[in-house]
């Protein structure tokens, strides 16, 4: 019989089965059936085998390993060190299969072959080798250009959309804003000196493709400026069902420009009399969705950027957040002086203010917005609210007396 | 030695990695189309085409099998791949005749391709009992036993927008499952039991009390003992103690399961971004193939592909026709659960006669 | 030169003038003379000149006169006591004129002869007493069936739109319930022994004339529960326009069934062919507006009650809140023994349970939704929320654990 | 005596104050119209008809005033009148030929008669200076100033829906401004000033330092002092302290003055009731007109004529064009006192790409 009766069920079915993966690997691999049995085990007994992780590392870095133990060494021992390695992915996750190939050799010199591509945030995760092959790994990986990523209260390895690679719609340069900055933050990276952990993740466009608003503190979402470009053939294409909705990506093959377009702009700044699609830009909120449904007809604007956003993470400790506009348009062009110097004003207000495990995003939920914009140097600005406060408890700064005295107004009258 | 080591220098610049179409149309693409679902056509200013062949993959994965996509990738791709930030692999290539033998060949592998426009893509999803200390449920099991049942959704564009299905094993979320159409969540349901003696040596009492959210720890009330106790009545089994203190577990294995968050989306398209929210409360933790956890999915996949209108995501579906009549339409009995009672709970009040019988 | 030259500013303009009001009265009353001239140092200083009330009430009474006393005694003698007496309104404010000559003669007798028509809670204010004439100055009301209305941390004086005596929407007696509400709850008003106050407001349609929904503790509002009641040659009217939109009281002559009703229904339920308009009454919000629209052609369905939405109340402390859900539908027929039993079960829970000054919608907020149901038997309903929590820090009860032993489960597969 | 005593009788029973139209008709309406500003005219299920004559009034008014009202009350309507929730006067009889000469008299007394239908209403206020304790400015006076520069929207029916002003003069808020179209606030700017020798005499220490929602109020560092200090930068001058305790006023003539909140609304016409909202942080109190409040005013009810969509209330106008395009039209700079920074903050931050350059 079988060791592993619940496992091998997941065998069959249409979906690609990580069983028969790992079984194979199992074969060559001792640590690998030692995986696969204890994981039967924890299908048997519905809980987790694995003891709360300790602080191993690579020389010099306090970040990017996960120190990781059986509970059940001696049932398997291959698994008394199990530990997990990041290691940052390149831009895009673009890969020449020769890259792919060595990092292929040395994670099966140094460890258990077993790895996800990717992780949450992004990284090539190696999962699974001891103690002792972590700093050759970790050398062996880096002679051919590779790095670890980050993990504890530091930065982690920033991650992107595809961008301007591979879709037309990128309005700044994500791969290389990601490369840029995470290049910029090694130090912040490799050894953690935060509140709490730090992520930045960009996407060229609103359509976020990163999930960047829901999982990154730092959140840079590609924007235009000006109008949407407008390709009145094609438009005509799409009415007439030459072009298909979506590029062929829907369930329906037709697109009724009204009903479907201009009917669901969220802003209600469209209009289409059957012959012309018009814009009215200054209203339009960027969502994407006319651009989404008609690719080849319309374009994001030319004058491009980014909105900053801050603040998102899972539920840990206050409930999940996303995060909010701070700059609802920066210049994206290298070398990215901005967002560094933005960056780093963030860092360094939170490293100073933030509680331990306390996200940027719920110290400024503490400490309020006025004093987080003071810190780093922003104004005030509308977009960065969905609406003004309705509470009456607002607060009044000696400064803001003094603006008053110099003749500031709240309504120009 | 020491001088010798190599750190610092950041992952490698992603440049070298690219086929030479993307180099030459970088930042100048000009549209795409979707011809089958699975494959993306990319034409430059130039002119130019870049066919995406997209297939689903595991994420748990080894050595070998990378080594298999290498192997297909070299045939078809000039050794070039990709993956995608839900982790299907995507082979590149600008020559229109590659596609059907690439696509072929990666049938052949038994990988299925699709996961474009308006299907089910793969699943974002974490450890589970793979390799994390704090799981309630295991991750890829859970995936490989839903997209199994799912999978006529990955390959046809069927749906009235696209479908985004994420895991997180535990409450830290680490699939960010907060923003997913359909979020499979594992969760604990008892308070931690503590291990007064193992607590003693391995736990500093001050950080282990501060770690808990809703304030449930407090020092034990006989000094002497030197550890912590619990108020059950507040405990929402967050695992936060635990990650700060391996002597407070909080695994059971009969109570432990599964909660399907639903609505959220990530894109601005149309509908801002939406979190998901509790649709479903509890599943049990059935290993090997979870089949409530798939059924309860498919039943409400089907609801939403049935009552939604062209390109409504899950979210605005449901915010169209009220939560009552989409828990009365996945017959989901409504429990105080779903009643927040967290910090910023009055804010999903409903304060108007806004609601349906 | 008058002694209010900056008051007498309010003299002219086309609005009513309190000042002109208060300076006739003023001719014959010394203390409104006083008023004026406080009012009018008011005026020049920027700041009140009332001090901080005292305890003085009427015997047995805790509740129903606010103290107060100016800090100007010496300036204006008439002000050194003036205290405030509420006077319980009939329901809806209706009157006959020999009431309100009873009620003017009463108060010149006993007081000022300044008052507010009405508070805004709902009371016949009257303005201005000394302390020796509050109990005198009950009595003859009480005398006359006038009693005296609530303050303090006591149940106030409830207060109802007109609800049936004077509008076709009513969907229960607010009169008469607000009536009999006030009546059972007469220890409760005058008697503080709650946290903090306590207000009952009751709306006959939603749309709460009375504005339940913002400043009551516990809002009733009449609700229908079957369909809209369409005479079909009036709707057909109404296109046409021969009847006016809003029986005449909107800015515009001819409604636009389709633009103006059925493309505004917040639920999308409504359909019109340009004969007929339908309405999928399973969907309707009740949200009123086709009905406002076209009084002569909509009426609410048959089956008619209230809903309960608990918790309003001012910013005080935690921010403003609006009252929620908390019953959907309940009867309304009298002797309203739902609502006094409901009524009664929140108080005393309330009671137990509340910190001072604590109002029941924030006790509700900290101690959380399903302990306030199940103390006051009520079960958890999906009307009470916009939308199912977003946080995964749900809380499991043994009574949950029993329930799944017997069968429980939380969808049917 | 005291056996003489009558107490907890309630208010009398509204059915003696009813006009006998209305008790025969009582539940029984049909329909109304609204035959010209500020006439109601209901018709009964019996065809009977009501006509009733709304007259705005000041609120604040005497015995004398009163006395008038029930002479006009006397001679048109057989001494039948009603007030409002928004204390207008309401005149009521079942004479369609009283109506004219009905509105005559009134003119006649200098009163206005409006306050249907798509026009500004009485203002809902409270006390200010005639006779409270906290205000941060008057009520009746600033509410005359307003009316007396909005009259023309009160007799007439030209706005693209009703709006419904309302007034507090502190934080208290009793005139529950928070859901109105536009919120006249009273606002202090400064934390309160301690009288430390009045203090220790007439306040409880700690009830005192629990009063502050914000956590300000601390006991003074000098055991010997027995008082209490104030951390000015978390004071946000809500006067709570001062409702507890009398020797922490919070006035001060030149800072104090008005908020305008905008955008609230109550009915559930449409749209949910919503929050009015900040919409201008701080305007000058300057009595006996407000000329800036009075101006502000203005100017926003004009930008709504104007810009709203038939029967949009003002937040649903806003809503529809986004409160930076609000601010905009309003020539309202946008400050950090817009930004909320209390409790419930987070709800209210854009998490989207959706907004306007
Ligand atoms: C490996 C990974 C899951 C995966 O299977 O992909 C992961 C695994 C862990 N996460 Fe995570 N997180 C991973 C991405 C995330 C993400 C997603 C993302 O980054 O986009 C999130 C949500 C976004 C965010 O940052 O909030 C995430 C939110 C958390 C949290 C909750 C943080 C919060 O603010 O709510 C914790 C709890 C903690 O930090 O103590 C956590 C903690 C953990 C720990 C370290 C458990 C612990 O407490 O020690 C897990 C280690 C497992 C192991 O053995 O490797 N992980 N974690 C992901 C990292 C792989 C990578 O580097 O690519
Ligand atoms: C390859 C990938 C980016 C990457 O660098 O890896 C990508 C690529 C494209 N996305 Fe995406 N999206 C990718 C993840 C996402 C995500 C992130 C996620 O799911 O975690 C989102 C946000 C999801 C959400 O809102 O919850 C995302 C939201 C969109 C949207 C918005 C759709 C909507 O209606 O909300 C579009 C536009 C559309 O499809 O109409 C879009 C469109 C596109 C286009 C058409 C862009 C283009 O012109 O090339 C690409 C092909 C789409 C397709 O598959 O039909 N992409 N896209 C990701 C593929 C994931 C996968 O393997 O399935
Ligand atoms: C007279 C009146 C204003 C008016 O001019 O109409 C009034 C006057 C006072 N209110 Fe009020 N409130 C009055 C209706 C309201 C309302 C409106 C309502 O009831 O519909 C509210 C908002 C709704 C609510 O209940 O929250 C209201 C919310 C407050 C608050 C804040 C409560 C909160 O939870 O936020 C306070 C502060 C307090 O209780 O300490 C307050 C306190 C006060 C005090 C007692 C000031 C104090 O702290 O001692 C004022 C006494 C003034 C005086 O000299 O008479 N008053 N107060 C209203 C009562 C008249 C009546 O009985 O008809
Ligand atoms: C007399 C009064 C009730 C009372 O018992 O005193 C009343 C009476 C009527 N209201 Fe009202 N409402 C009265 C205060 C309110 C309030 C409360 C308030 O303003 O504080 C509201 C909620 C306001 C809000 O939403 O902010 C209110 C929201 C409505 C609405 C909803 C309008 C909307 O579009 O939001 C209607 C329907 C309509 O006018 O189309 C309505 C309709 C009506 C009707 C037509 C009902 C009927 O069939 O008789 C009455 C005449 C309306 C008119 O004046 O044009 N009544 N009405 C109140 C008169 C106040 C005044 O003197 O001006
Ligand atoms: S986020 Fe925008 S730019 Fe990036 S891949 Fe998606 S659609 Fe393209
Ligand atoms: S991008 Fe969105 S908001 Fe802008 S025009 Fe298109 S649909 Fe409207
Ligand atoms: S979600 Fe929880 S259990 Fe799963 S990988 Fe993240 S921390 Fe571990
Ligand atoms: S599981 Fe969470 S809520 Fe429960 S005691 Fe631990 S930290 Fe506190
Ligand atoms: S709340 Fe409804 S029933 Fe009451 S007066 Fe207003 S419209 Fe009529
Ligand atoms: S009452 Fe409101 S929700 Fe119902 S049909 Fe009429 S407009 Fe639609
Ligand atoms: S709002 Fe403030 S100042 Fe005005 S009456 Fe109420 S408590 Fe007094
Ligand atoms: S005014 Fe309000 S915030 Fe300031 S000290 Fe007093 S109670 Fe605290």
């Amino acid at each position: 019989m079988s060791d592993t009766p619940m496992l091998d069920q997941l065998e069959t079915g249409p979906w690609p089965s990580f069983v028969k993966d790992l079984k194979r690997t199992a074969a060559k691999k001792p640590q690998v059936k030692d995986l696969l049995g204890q994981l039967e085990r924890s299908y048997e007994e519905k809980i987790t085998h694995w003891k709360h992780g300790g602080i191993v590392g690579v020389l010099g870095y306090g970040s990017g390993i996960i120190g990781r133990y059986s509970d059940l060494p001696d049932d398997f021992p291959g698994l008394e060190h199990f530990h997990t390695m990041r290691i940052n992915q390149p831009s895009g996750w673009f890969y020449t299969t020769a890259a792919l190939r060595m990092l292929c050799d040395i994670w099966d010199q140094y460890g258990s072959g077993v790895m996800n591509m990717h992780g949450s945030t992004g990284d090539i995760i190696f999962l699974g080798t001891t103690t002792d092959n972590l700093e050759p790994c970790f050398q062996a990986l880096a002679q051919k250009g590779f790095d670890i990523g980050g993990s504890g209260s530091a930065m982690r390895s920033p991650s992107c959309c595809c961008g301007p690679s591979r879709c037309e719609w990128s309005c700044y340069d994500t791969m290389e804003a990601c490369y840029d900055i995470t290049q910029e933050f090694q130090f912040e990276l490799h050894r953690p000196g935060f509140p709490y952990k730090f992520k930045f993740k960009f996407s060229g466009c609103p359509n976020d493709c990163v999930a960047a608003v829901a999982r990154a503190d730092c959140s840079v979402i590609g924007v235009w400026k000006d109008d949407i470009r407008i390709d009145a053939a094609a438009v005509k294409a799409y009415a007439g069902g030459e072009l298909k909705p979506k590029g062929g990506g829907a369930h329906v093959d037709k697109l009724d420009i009204q009903k479907d377009v201009v009917d669901l702009c969220p802003t209600q700044c469209m209009s289409w009399d059957g012959n012309a699609l018009k814009i009215n830009n200054r209203e339009c909120n960027h969502c994407m969705h006319c651009i989404n449904l008609m690719p080849q007809a319309l374009r994001p604007g030319t004058e491009k950027g980014a909105t900053i956003l801050l603040g998102s993470h899972a539920p840990i400790l206050e409930g999940a957040q996303m995060s909010w506009v701070i700059v609802p348009f920066m210049e994206m062009e290298k070398p990215f002086d901005g967002l560094k110097e933005l960056g780093a004003n963030i860092m360094e207000w939170w490293t100073e203010n933030g509680k331990n495990r306390e996200r940027v995003g719920e110290l400024i939920l503490r400490l309020g917005m006025r004093e987080f914009c003071l810190a780093v140097g922003l104004d005030p600005v509308p977009q960065s609210i969905k609406t003004p406060r309705c509470n009456p408890f607002f607060f009044w700064h000696p400064e803001d007396f003094e603006a008053e005295a110099e003749g500031k107004t709240y309504i120009k009258l | 030695m020491a001088e010798d080591r190599i750190t610092d220098i950041g992952p490698p610049h992603y440049e070298q990695f690219l086929p030479p179409v993307i180099k030459a149309n970088y930042g100048k693409w000009k549209y795409h189309e979707i011809p089958q679902p699975g494959v993306l056509k990319h034409v430059g200013e130039s002119g130019d085409e870049l066919y995406t062949v997209r297939c689903g993959a595991g994420r748990l994965l080894t050595t070998d099998y990378v080594r298999e996509v290498c192997d297909i990738a070299d045939k078809f791709c000039d050794g070039h791949v990709r993956w995608t930030s839900r982790n299907n692999i995507e082979f590149l290539t600008p020559k229109k005749e590659n596609v059907e033998p690439l696509i072929a060949a990666i049938k052949a592998q038994g990988w299925p391709v699709g996961g474009t426009g308006h299907s089910v893509t793969s699943i974002v999803h974490t450890q589970g009992w793979i390799h994390c200390h704090t799981p309630a449920i295991d991750a890829s099991g859970v995936v490989k036993a839903v997209m199994d049942d799912l999978f006529e959704y990955f390959g046809e564009h069927k749906l009235p927008a696209q479908v985004r299905i994420s895991l997180a094993c535990c409450l830290n979320m680490c699939g960010a499952v907060h923003c997913s159409d359909i979020a499979i969540l594992g969760i604990h349901r008892t308070p931690p039991k503590i291990f007064h003696d193992k607590l003693r040596h391995v736990c500093e009492i001050p950080t282990t009390i501060a770690s808990c959210p809703t304030g449930a720890i407090r020092p034990h009330p006989d000094k002497n003992i030197k550890s912590v106790v619990v108020n059950a009545e507040r405990c929402m089994y967050c695992g936060n103690c635990y990650t700060m203190c391996p002597a407070m577990p909080l695994f059971d294995p009969e109570k432990g399961g599964v909660a399907l968050l639903i609505g959220g989306k990530v894109s601005n398209a149309k509908h801002p971004p939406m979190f998901s929210r509790l649709g479903v409360p509890y599943l049990p933790n059935n290993p090997p193939r979870w089949p409530e956890t798939c059924q309860a999915i498919r039943k409400i996949l089907l609801a939403y592909a049935n009552g939604a209108n062209k390109w409504e995501r899950v979210g605005e579906w449901i915010t169209r026709i009220g939560w009552s009549r989409f828990f009365d339409i996945c017959e989901i009995p409504f429990t105080f659960q779903h009643i927040d009672d967290y910090k910023w709970a009055y804010d999903t009040y409903n304060t108007s006669m806004h609601f349906k019988f």
